[in-house]
């Protein structure tokens, strides 16, 4: 009965939501945003300092914001700051789940099954290949989807094929820490660096290169990259601490 | 029709916060909610007929439009963000299991 | 009415009934994987709606490790249980 | 200086800190210190992020406000973690994400980068809470705290996608320009102001305030109802002022939550027995008082209600908190005839009570008083009638409270206070006394103080 209410309840007020949201004026309708009225026109065209004129794919140098990818640009260049801020809230709920999971043990969480030979030697090899698309996904974050945190991500759920694979196995966890340190460190120090030289923090110094190559688009496949070993070392950090217990 | 279903689903996230008492339950419904506020954001940014935000060699010619990137940008954070409350939620929910052997709420007593 | 919207409906539906299915289904365990269907269709929400970089990440955090996180979990709660 | 560096620094110490586990305290306090002692030296304006421009790229923003804000929040931080940074050693790094949370909330200009230091904060919030040892009471505040992020995220989303920016004073004047009714934003800002009505602990979504500061311990107690109060109400305060419009439909609602937060607020207080819920209802009423005197437009005097309250529950929760620790529970009967042995703890005790009660004398009586002057000259009658009514209800239970504390005959607790407290808690108590008495600086800087004023595009 109570349930019943409840979903009643929010029957009504989602039928609300839709009915106020169709008739607001200002409120353009699924399919109908108008991009040209919003600040991400400034993004799409890299208007926001200078007006670079037409881009084109592999040609357009020395644009304010460098990467092909227009969502990159906005993550890790015009808004990186918010970015920062993401990092810091994985890094403190890593912390926090390491607080409250961590303590007196370290021993693994025993799984049902033993793993054979065979699995152990083909997760492996399967590890191998699936670290080396998170980092390539991580490199090529400013010219494809994608970018440091599926990157990050995928790294951490090779650490996770592993540790499904054999149950004696454990990282080595002071080296996930040191790499966090070392990345979130390298972050803010990039920023700094920025503020330092150019005047404002976390401040775009290097070289944008040519739309569309590799290398170019400046800090970004650095800050990219950093972000992945990051959001891997925390992810994996987190897993660890998911799969030890108090042990004998 | 998306975006109906995001604000749905929207709405079913908060159903189950109000009225599971289980602690794993009420997580699977925040990140219920997670997941069609993110739909939801994304579908403020979509143009009918637009294409991926990302620059490619044939951009000039076709006179396509993209579809807004900043709200993309917005659920990738959002996304993250996510992932470390649900993992905190679920430490927290070990923790309460070892303290009182049970995930439903109304088993565990006076706290 | 093509073949793009045919696909954004059956989506739709598909993931309003998995997520009724995920709140209410008596097991945790089933509610999880439904948790975890729900979020691999959200990844097609989102490539309909051309965001390729919410996609991936969702594919690979949102259904991949969120799903081991709570899998781990009540893992580790059935082992204290059976103690 | 840079502003920036309030940020940067405590992030790259907390980042640092996690490869010296031990030493993490101790950098914690070194810190703090030395972000009370730069604001001394930071540049007032418009800081951009990146170099992008303001309704483009992040800005952050160091005016009067913010900088009074600031100065409030980081003092009040520097004296909770050093008197706590040897209890409490394993939230070093934690408290250290808190601080560049908070003054990321302080300081920035941008509705989405508000939301992302609200989550910093928030989490790293949690987890202090985690020292409270009462997880079930933890995960509460942090599914309330996120379907509270959630809610400002999708009114913030919505607004976003009316008018096509995330700055907040860029929004402020698409606003106004747009030639929109106010109906159009009142679901958004609705939405937003429940958001930051669950952190801000505003009645009917506080419902986590109770499990967290009731059994609170000498580090939860002081932060959640004096650091982070403080500084969700300042926050709270900028956006009232620069961003919510508010009318219509969205003043009648809100004006129903603010007056159902105070009356019962108010009313739980008086019903209590326990000294740290008597204390943590009076703060939830006390945070909407704080949100009604933003919406009536008294910028200076919420300021000083904030000031006020925040130093109020800094002494209230240590000495509450430290005596429950030793004591064992917080039942009033326990704390009888606690300040006899302790004069100089309860008579700040106690000048601190009569401060928030608002009676002459103490600061609390120069804000209380300021306030329903102006609100009368405005022409609103409502409010007075319900801060004095409430404020009469306040001084019921808050004497009744100190003559438990004062007089008993026999059976006296035995409670311990350390040197640094008592030096604390006795200079917080006379600054109220002396700010109290000696008015004028109050007047002035009340008076001048608004929330910042825009020139185009955002900046300063």
């Amino acid at each position: 009965m109570k349930n019943f209410l409840a979903f009643i309840a929010v029957l009504v007020l989602g039928y609300m939501i839709v009915v106020s949201l169709d008739n607001n004026e200002a409120f353009p309708a699924y399919g109908e945003a108008d991009v040209s009225s919003r600040v991400s026109q400034a993004f799409i065209d890299r208007t926001v300092t200078e007006d670079p004129g037409d881009i084109i794919f592999g040609q357009a140098t020395n644009l304010e914001s460098g990467p092909a990818n227009i969502v990159t640009a906005i993550v890790a260049d015009y808004r990186s700051f918010d970015t920062l801020g993401e990092v810091t809230v994985l890094f403190v709920s890593s912390l926090g789940v390491a607080l409250l999971l961590g303590g007196k043990k370290q021993k693994r969480l025993e799984l049902n099954f033993h793993p054979n030979f065979m699995l152990r030697v083909g997760s492996r090899a399967l590890f191998g290949i699936i670290l080396m698309t998170g980092v390539y996904i991580a490199i090529h974050g400013h010219l494809t989807p994608g970018g440091g945190f599926p990157g990050g991500a995928m790294i951490a759920s090779s650490m996770l094929l592993l540790y499904l694979a054999d149950d004696e196995f454990r990282a080595k966890i002071k080296g996930f820490k040191m790499l966090e340190s070392f990345a979130g460190t390298a972050y803010v120090l990039i920023g700094l660096t920025g503020l330092l030289l150019g005047g404002y923090f976390l401040e775009n110094l290097l070289d944008n290169g040519v739309i569309g190559d590799l290398f170019s688009a400046g800090i970004i496949p650095i800050v990219y990259v950093l972000i992945g070993l990051k959001v891997g070392s925390e992810i994996s950090g987190i897993i660890d601490n998911f799969l030890t217990e108090e042990g004998v | 029709m998306l975006q109906y279903a995001a604000i749905a689903m929207l709405m079913l996230g908060l159903y189950g916060l109000l009225t599971q008492r289980n602690i794993i339950k009420i997580i699977v419904s925040i990140n219920i909610l997670e997941i069609g506020l993110n739909l939801f954001i994304v579908s403020v940014g979509y143009v009918e007929g637009g294409i991926a935000p990302i620059l490619t060699s044939d951009f000039n010619n076709n006179g396509l439009v993209f579809v807004d990137p900043l709200p993309s940008a917005l659920v990738l954070t959002a996304i993250v963000i996510g992932v470390g409350t649900t993992a905190l939620g679920l430490a927290l929910a070990k923790n309460i299991y070892q303290k009182y052997g049970t995930f439903e709420i109304d088993e565990m007593g006076e706290e | 009415m093509d073949l793009i919207n045919i696909v954004e409906i059956i989506v739709s539906v598909l993931m309003l009934i998995l997520a009724f299915l995920a709140i209410n289904s008596k097991s945790l365990v089933k509610s999880v994987m439904f948790l975890s269907a729900l979020s691999m269709l959200a990844v097609v929400g989102f490539v309909l709606m051309k965001a390729p970089d919410v996609a991936v990440t969702e594919a690979v955090i949102g259904s991949g490790l969120v799903t081991s996180l709570f899998i781990f979990t009540l893992l580790s709660a059935r082992k204290v249980g059976n103690k | 200086m840079s502003a920036i560096l309030l940020i940067a620094v405590p992030l790259l110490a907390a980042f640092i800190s996690i490869l010296f586990k031990k030493y993490a305290h101790y950098i914690l306090v070194f810190v703090s210190f030395a972000s009370v002692f730069a604001l001394e030296y930071m540049d007032l304006g418009t800081i951009t992020v990146g170099g992008f421009n303001a309704p483009f790229g992040i800005v952050l923003i160091l005016d009067d406000y913010s900088l009074i804000a600031l100065y409030i929040v980081n003092t009040l931080f520097f004296l909770v973690a050093i008197l706590n940074c040897n209890e409490f050693k394993k939230v070093g790094s934690i408290m250290l994400v808190a601080l560049a949370g908070l003054n990321g909330l302080l300081l920035t200009g941008d509705l989405f980068n508000l939301f992302v230091f609200l989550e910093v904060a928030g989490i790293a919030a949690y987890l202090i809470t985690t020292t409270n040892k009462k997880p079930l009471a933890t995960f509460n505040y942090l599914i309330q705290g996120t379907v509270g992020s959630s809610l400002y995220l999708l009114g913030l989303i919505l607004l976003y996608a009316m008018f096509g920016t995330l700055n907040m004073a860029d929004m402020a004047s698409s606003i106004a320009s747009s030639g929109y009714g106010a109906g159009v934003t009142a679901f958004p800002f609705l939405l937003m102001f429940i958001g930051f009505g669950v952190e801000a602990k505003l009645l009917p979504f506080n419902s986590w305030t109770k499990g967290i500061l009731a059994n609170s311990n000498r580090l939860t107690g002081p932060m959640i109802a004096s650091v982070y109060a403080a500084a969700i109400g300042f926050v709270f305060g900028r956006l009232l002022t620069n961003v919510f419009v508010i009318e219509d439909t969205f003043l009648i609602i809100v004006t129903i939550i603010l007056i159902f937060s105070v009356v019962a607020g108010e009313a739980m207080a008086y019903a209590s027995t326990k000294v740290r819920e008597i204390l943590l209802y009076s703060s939830v009423a006390q945070a909407a008082l704080v949100v009604v005197v933003f919406m009536s437009g008294f910028t200076g005097w919420a300021v000083y209600l904030i000031i006020g309250n925040a130093a109020a529950k800094l002494v209230l929760f240590l000495i509450t908190n430290t005596a429950t620790k030793q004591l064992g529970n917080d039942d009033v009967e326990t704390f009888k005839g606690l300040f006899v042995n302790n004069k100089i703890i309860g008579l700040s005790f106690t000048a601190v009570t009569l401060s928030v009660i608002g009676l002459p004398m103490f600061l609390g009586f120069v804000t209380k008083m300021n306030i329903l002057e102006n609100m009368f000259v405005s022409g609103d009658y409502i409010w007075p009638a319900i801060i004095l009514i409430t404020s009469v209800v306040e001084g019921i239970y808050f004497i009744r409270l100190l003559l438990n504390l004062w007089y008993k005959e026999n059976d006296l607790p035995e409670v311990k206070f350390e040197f640094v407290l008592k030096y604390v808690v006795v200079i917080i108590a006379l600054l109220i006394m002396v700010f109290g008495v000696y008015t004028e600086p109050v007047q002035e800087s009340a008076d001048d103080l608004v929330a910042y004023s825009y020139i185009e595009g955002g900046n300063l």
